[in-house]
């Protein structure tokens, strides 16, 4: 598609022209993740080693963990052309459930987690049938199970944060508060030995794998494909013999799975589960996910692009927070380069600026 | 409700089946009986309830009443995969594909092959897909976009979908209406292999003359019920028209034989060039004009450019198109659609569903859309009464069947849809009227009342172009007609010899294969890739395979 | 009011030590408040400097990673508001296994790893609250609690204190409560609809000052405001503040919530340079009525003084 | 379409059906505020006049007006298929704005009321810009507008609220503090005299100003209809002639606008401008459209519906407070009822009903 037409080359050096576009398309490749760069470069640029040491990076990225989770979800549902606002109500229960699975039933992590699960992916399964069924709109639905969840949840714990340090009569943990820190507790890491000489930190293994998981559910198997089907043209979805219906139910299923899943690493995360805990954490998945290249009106997105929306997110809050930007200042700057990020990394840019390297752009209507 | 059992059922019946939507009664008890092996043409006017009567053989409406049987047993369809079930396949009149998925992924969707791990087996995939197209003389690379294809070819992506059913009976919903002629040979071809496994085919066409070439019979239906039922060899093309209209038909192409040419010049266009930065496709130094009075008619094979040169005179490509234009003698550069409407210009695009309607809205919001400036009051607000006289005038000038005027565009039937596109053309009462397949989906007696209409505007001085894919209605209505060839203009012919080469089928259709015209090359090899069309979109030139057959 | 360039705790020379602060809310009067003070205060110390102040606008999960970053940048001293009690509490022992001297100002930890704790006593202020009320309803009377977001822990302690300070008055009721979220309009809201309601109300306890005069913008509105007294919680000297509330008469009482910012900055300072400190510094609040209004602002007003 | 033919007569009794299906199409003349009504009904049912009294319905309004006249502009942002999350800090900014300029420089309303209006406007042209020039998702561009926007009015504020009871030297409120009240503060009316005896509270006549005024410019101008087109087929709207870029630049400027204009009316109710002021707003004020009917994937809403939706969630906050529910139920019973009403009044409903009132009814799927 780089060859020149002869009418093409008689106004402005065609060469360069030419050579430019040719490299464009090599340029594409690497394209949509420029965002990324761009915040990397500003942090090294800035802030040099303490940007880059590992540590910060494994803190910058573990803060956003749990957000980042439900991110992935989230994804899920976008991809059908829905929107979920309940993640960070659901998120929030099932937190605090852990929390007092723990406190007051003391029972293990490998209980804990899958019940968590279930418990999401039973509010999610509620929005599933709701939106596919009921026919509501998804906006509505969720953000009526963000406050039914969020109501569930402080009348549950009575508006107590509930502690995950729970000791034993010796005052020490006890082995199940001990396991369920390596959650997410900061400093408490998995699998040392094995997972390199001082282990990784959960929730950034649990993240990465999720986004690994899902990434190939959506990538390989048959039901990822109706996902995108769904969320592109419902209508040839159907006729093409997609149970619409299920696949909406299943996706909003799964991102609830997915908010409980988050629930017991977010408690881990803050010692503690809070009964206003995930508040407002929808939109920053949700931000993670559109800024990752997803469409609110169904059929585009993948899980690499939300990973790297994600990472934009908390690296650019990192970066503005290790070179204590006045937090006013960065409430603005961060809106500023979230817009450019996205603006560089939208595939449509490459095009343009290929117009752009041929005569007469006036494009866009005065 | 037990139909005794014929002693050799049929492969399909239909029987008794009636349907109600809001306000309309589509189907009054229909029947309809499909034998194994035999192609059933299925005919009548817009809005007669063909489509309705297939969406239910599909399984699109739940909720209808009468019998379907198959094979003599009654089966009862209410959802597509039912429809499935029993071997039976649609591919509808509208376009129903999956813009953001691959062709393979739209073909074989809902039905991917797996791999022993249970995830889809792509390339398995993408070979299905391939053979598919091939059959349907398309080599586009199976993963290439749907949204990346042309129209046409994503009308041959629904069929190989619908074949990679290999079902028992297969419904054919207007599959030709955004196909030129070589494609529609090519259909055919495959609809004799078909049949010739036994499997039964409904065919819905408004090209009498297509039906005459593949259908064994025809059930002809009028308002919802059946009309009759004739075997094609006996029967006229005069019977049928009858049949659907109920009333004899006016003369198809009402143009008079003399050429009117010789009006003033309307629009002049001379080396209109479009480079496609964007793999669109691409215009050649095109010289047009277009006088007062004159129907110039755009012929040549799908991705020919024609539709592209229209929307580029409509300023739909902004002004990045190089060329010096004038009309009505003063100066004019494309730059949007709406300075070229309000320089007198109007566009009948090639895909309603796409680029015309706002399908959820009403027929009275669409048919007045373009034109609201007219209907404006002194409070700069928008007349009610005015707009719903003047688009309700339209309706019934075009015989639009609707139930209202306040009815949701996309509960019309497909003809009755591009009416209204029609309709909100006219309300701009332009000068120069742009017309790409003005008449795709439109039954024969709209069509000649369109023909009339055409003839009647041109009569009243406005200038038509027009693009179709007929070459009969090109011959039958234009007193001009240009040929395109990958951007090129490679030929001009004339309703009367005195004025240039008379246009005939065999002249058009060589010009518009002049490939070595256009580019360097034997025309042995360009015969040779004449049956393909070439993979990066409107990167490389194309043609198709109207040669060989 | 900074300049910008932070991180400068990796230098050797320590003529000034670097002093690191996590908010939990810069949004909200009187934490704004504290910050202005804390500059101010930080300012007439000329051993140490304030690096600018990290908001972590009410994200327990923000503020663990803007504790980090402090840590990260080895500041000299750090001085944490926690947005909640348990999700701070392992980063502050992150810091202070970085040997780094940790001051916890206003809302406590569950960590003894720290060097000093300084806040005011939502309990007492509670208490003293409802030593108000009785006093105002001499022969009993119907009282009205608007309380704060209902999971906060200064909610529960004020609540707590006003409750048991009208134990063994039976002639007092609490007749409604409800949950303002802190949010002045939320105040407004609910007061209407207690009216609306006819409850005989006497007197609004609100867990802060705005909820206070959100309601009784209500009861002025609904031409009740004379038969209604108001007491609240903050007494922030700003021109919007309780204090000036009080003196117009809006509330007949508020309670001075200190923001330890003084004791903060002479405690960095103290850290800064190797001295011990005390290691919990609770603060006494004030009841401020239209008596000595005045010069309590004039104590506490920053507008004249630039930090 | 409600003559019956002998087959359906075959299963259950056909005469009751046909009469039901008679009934149908008249109940839909009501049925889309049947929600409302459901709402209204609980209230009498259980506060009588408590809650019909005339002062509690004018707060119940007043108390939303200032979203619902968010809620306004974001209907039209949704027609086009966008949505503006920024609505709640343009209005935070705007009413800190309008604060300072009473309190530092004792502006007259009429001064302060245009200026915000404009403030708003430019922040939402950018919005359009963004969104139609730069095809910046309007989720992103908006967020981060919300972002940048708070953060200016932090900034501008330095996180201090502003008092609107400006008092003068004699101690009395200044004359231009006085007739701001009256944009929003309780009990004081305007129009006292020949708006009804004790006149009307300005939020709620503003806000059904603004919705009148809207409704027709919606459904009686040019401009209103090309709205609907854009967010229907915005290629056909382009080929139409119609201007898309202009169209949607135009409806974020409005939406920016009607947040200049709520912003004031906000700051009197709270006799105070909060840095806080209008968090979280945006998410009301969408719901409020959507409640109301509109669609977020454009070309389908009313100003009627979202005035609706706006009631809908007043009253019912209203009548639940009324009931002195308690405050985490409250939020539990508001996701119940908004999603009941919602699914009442969806026009699908009867349609689907009449499906039910014929034979052969298993249309969606298992
Ligand atoms: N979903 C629907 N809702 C309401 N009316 C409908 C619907 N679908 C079709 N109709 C009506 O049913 C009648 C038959 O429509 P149908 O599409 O079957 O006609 P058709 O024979 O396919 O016409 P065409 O040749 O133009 O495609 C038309 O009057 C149409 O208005
Ligand atoms: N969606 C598309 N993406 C890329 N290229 C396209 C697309 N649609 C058309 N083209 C290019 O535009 C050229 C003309 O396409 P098109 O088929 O519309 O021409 P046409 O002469 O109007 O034929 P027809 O009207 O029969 O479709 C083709 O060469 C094709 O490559
Ligand atoms: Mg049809
Ligand atoms: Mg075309």
């Amino acid at each position: 598609m780089t060859d020149t037409l002869p009418e093409q080359t008689q106004n402005g050096s065609p060469d360069v022209r030419t050579r430019a576009r040719r490299l464009l398309p090599w340029l594409g490749s690497l394209q949509s993740y420029i965002g990324l760069v761009l915040i990397v470069a500003i942090g090294i640029a800035t802030q040099g080693d303490t940007f880059l040491d590992q540590t910060n990076l494994t803190n910058a990225v573990g803060n956003f963990a749990s957000r980042g989770i439900l991110a992935v979800g989230v994804t899920l549902v976008i991809l059908t052309a829905g929107i979920d606002l309940s993640v960070g109500s659901l998120l929030g229960f099932a937190s605090m459930a852990s929390a007092m699975m723990l406190a007051n039933h003391d029972m293990p992590v490998w209980q804990i987690v899958p019940l968590c699960m279930l418990i999401g992916a039973a509010f999610g399964f509620v929005n599933g049938v709701g939106t596919s069924v009921l026919r509501i709109q998804s906006f509505v639905m969720t953000l009526a199970m963000l406050s039914i969840a969020r109501g569930l949840d402080r009348q549950m714990s009575d508006n107590q944060s509930v502690g995950t340090t729970v000791a034993g009569p010796d005052g020490k943990l006890t082995e199940n508060a001990e396991a369920f820190q390596s959650l997410g507790t900061p400093g408490h890491n998995v699998g040392v030995g094995f997972l390199g000489p001082d282990g990784v930190y959960y929730p950034v293994l649990a993240f990465v794998v999720v986004c690994v998981v899902f990434h190939l559910i959506l990538s390989r198997t048959a039901f990822g494909r109706h996902i995108y089907a769904v969320g592109g043209n419902p209508t040839a979805a159907r006729l093409s013999g997609i149970n619409v219906t299920l696949v909406v139910i299943a996706v909003f299923t799964l991102s609830g799975m997915l908010a409980g899943f988050a629930g017991p690493i977010d408690a881990a995360y803050s010692v503690s589960a809070d009964p206003q805990a995930g508040n407002t954490y929808e939109l920053d998945a949700i931000a993670a996910a559109v800024i990752g290249g997803a469409s609110l009106a169904g059929g585009k997105g993948t899980i690499i692009g939300t990973f790297v929306g994600a990472l934009i997110l908390t690296l650019l809050d990192n970066v503005l927070g290790l070179n204590a930007v006045s937090d006013n200042w960065q409430l603005v700057i961060k809106g500023l380069i979230v817009v450019v990020a996205v603006v560089l990394q939208r595939p449509g840019l490459l095009r343009t600026l290929r117009h752009r390297l041929t005569p007469a752009e006036k494009e866009t209507a005065p | 409700m037990t139909s005794e059992v014929p002693p050799a059922p049929p492969l399909l019946a239909m029987r008794a089946i009636a349907k109600s939507f809001p306000g309309v009664r589509a189907l009054k008890g229909v029947d309809l009986t499909v034998h194994s092996g035999e192609v059933v043409a299925l005919l009548g006017e817009n809005g007669a309830g063909k489509s309705t009567l297939m969406n239910i053989l599909a399984g699109l409406h739940s909720d209808y009443e009468g019998v379907i049987e198959r094979d003599g047993e009654r089966v009862d369809i209410h959802r597509p995969k039912d429809a499935a079930r029993h071997g039976i396949g649609m591919i509808h009149q509208e376009l129903n594909l999956v813009p953001g998925l691959s062709a393979a992924e739209n073909i074989l969707l809902g039905r991917e092959p797996r791999t022993s791990r249970g995830t889809v087996d792509r390339k398995a995939m993408d070979r299905r897909a391939a053979a598919l197209l091939a059959g349907l003389g398309l080599d586009t690379p199976p993963r290439r976009l749907v949204k990346d294809c042309r129209i046409a070819e994503q009308q041959l992506i629904e069929v190989a979908k619908a074949l990679s059913l290999n079902v028992r009976v297969l419904v054919m919903d207007e599959p030709t209406s955004a196909l030129a002629d070589a494609e529609v040979q090519r259909l055919f071809t495959v609809i004799r292999e078909l049949t010739a496994q036994g499997v039964g085919i409904v065919y819905i066409s408004h090209r009498i003359e297509e039906l005459e070439a593949v259908a064994d019979s025809v059930t002809v239906l009028r308002d919802g019920s059946h009309a009759g039922h004739r075997t094609m060899a006996d029967t006229t093309r005069a019977e049928l028209i009858r049949l659907m209209v109920g009333r004899p038909l006016g003369e198809l192409f009402p143009r008079r034989p003399e050429q009117h040419s010789d009006g003033p010049v309307r629009l002049q266009i001379s080396g209109l060039t479009r480079p496609d930065p964007s793999g669109g496709p691409a215009l050649h130094g095109i010289d047009l004009t277009v006088r007062s009075g004159e129907i110039v008619g755009l012929a040549g094979l799908m991705g020919a450019g024609r539709s592209e040169l229209l929307q580029a005179v409509f300023g739909a490509y902004g002004p990045r198109v190089r060329g010096r234009f004038t009309l009505d003698g003063k100066p004019y550069h494309p730059r949007t659609p709406g300075h070229a409407i309000r320089r007198g210009l109007a566009l009948v695009a090639e895909d309603r569903k796409e680029q015309s309607l706002v399908l959820g809205n009403t027929v009275r919001f669409n048919g007045s859309l373009a034109a609201l400036t007219r209907y404006r009051t002194a409070w700069r607000t928008v007349s009610r009464r005015r707009e719903r006289a003047a688009v309700a005038a339209q309706m019934t000038h075009l015989k639009v069947k609707t139930p209202s005027l306040e009815s949701t565009v996309s509960d019309l039937s497909g003809g009755n849809q591009q009416k209204v596109v029609l309709a909100r053309c006219l309300l701009t009462e332009p000068s120069v009227l742009l017309m790409d397949e003005p008449t795709r989906g439109i039954d024969v007696g709209a069509k000649a009342e369109i023909h009339a209409l055409m003839d009647r505007l041109a009569a009243q001085g406005t200038a038509i172009v027009a693009v179709s894919s007929e070459l009969p209605e090109l011959i039958g209505m234009c007193d001009r007609i240009l040929v395109l060839c990958e951007g090129r203009l490679t030929g001009e012919f004339h309703r009367d010899p005195a004025h240039g080469p008379p246009a005939t089928q065999e002249s058009i259709l060589t010009a518009a294969m002049a490939r070595e015209t256009v580019t360097d090359g034997d025309p042995a090899a360009a015969a040779g890739r004449g049956t393909t069309i070439t993979d990066a979109p409107g990167a490389s030139p194309r043609t198709d395979g109207s040669r060989d057959d | 009011t900074d300049d910008g360039t932070g991180g400068s705790g990796k230098d050797g020379d320590k003529s000034t030590f670097t002093i690191g602060y996590s908010q939990a809310n810069n949004a909200e009067p009187y934490r704004a408040q504290l910050n202005k003070q804390l500059r101010y205060f930080a300012k007439q110390h000329k051993n140490i400097k304030l690096l600018p102040i990290a908001d972590a606008e009410q994200d327990n999960a923000r503020q663990v990673s803007q504790v980090q970053q402090f840590i990260q940048q080895k500041v000299d001293v750090l001085i944490v508001s926690p947005n909640e009690p348990d999700p701070l509490t392992p980063a502050v022992e992150q810091a202070c296994q970085a040997k780094i001297p940790v001051i916890i100002l206003d809302r406590d930890v569950k960590t003894d790893c720290y060097d000093s704790f300084i806040g005011g006593d939502n309990y007492q202020i509670g208490k003293k609250a409802g030593e108000a009320a009785i006093k105002a309803l001499p022969d009993g009377g119907n009282v009205a609690e608007i309380r704060g977001l209902l999971s906060t822990d200064p909610q529960k302690q004020r609540h707590k204190g006003f409750a048991d300070a009208l134990k063994g008055h039976d002639d007092i009721k609490v007749v409604e409560q409800r949950e303002g979220k802190w949010l002045q309009p939320e105040g407004t809201k609910i007061m209407q609809q207690w009216l609306q309601r006819g409850t005989r109300i006497d007197l609004v306890y609100a867990h802060n000052d705005p909820m206070a005069i959100g309601a009784q913008s209500a009861a002025a509105g609904a031409g009740k405001a004379k038969d209604i007294d108001f007491i609240g919680i903050d007494g922030l000297a700003i021109p919007d503040g309780g204090i000036r509330a009080v003196q117009q008469g809006k509330m007949i009482a508020t309670y001075l919530y200190p923001t330890g910012a003084e004791e903060a900055a002479e405690t960095a300072a103290a850290l800064a340079e190797g001295k011990s400190v005390q290691k919990k510094q609770t603060l006494d609040t004030t009841e401020i009525t239209k008596s000595n209004a005045e010069d309590v602002y004039g104590r506490y007003d920053m507008s004249k003084k630039s930090g």
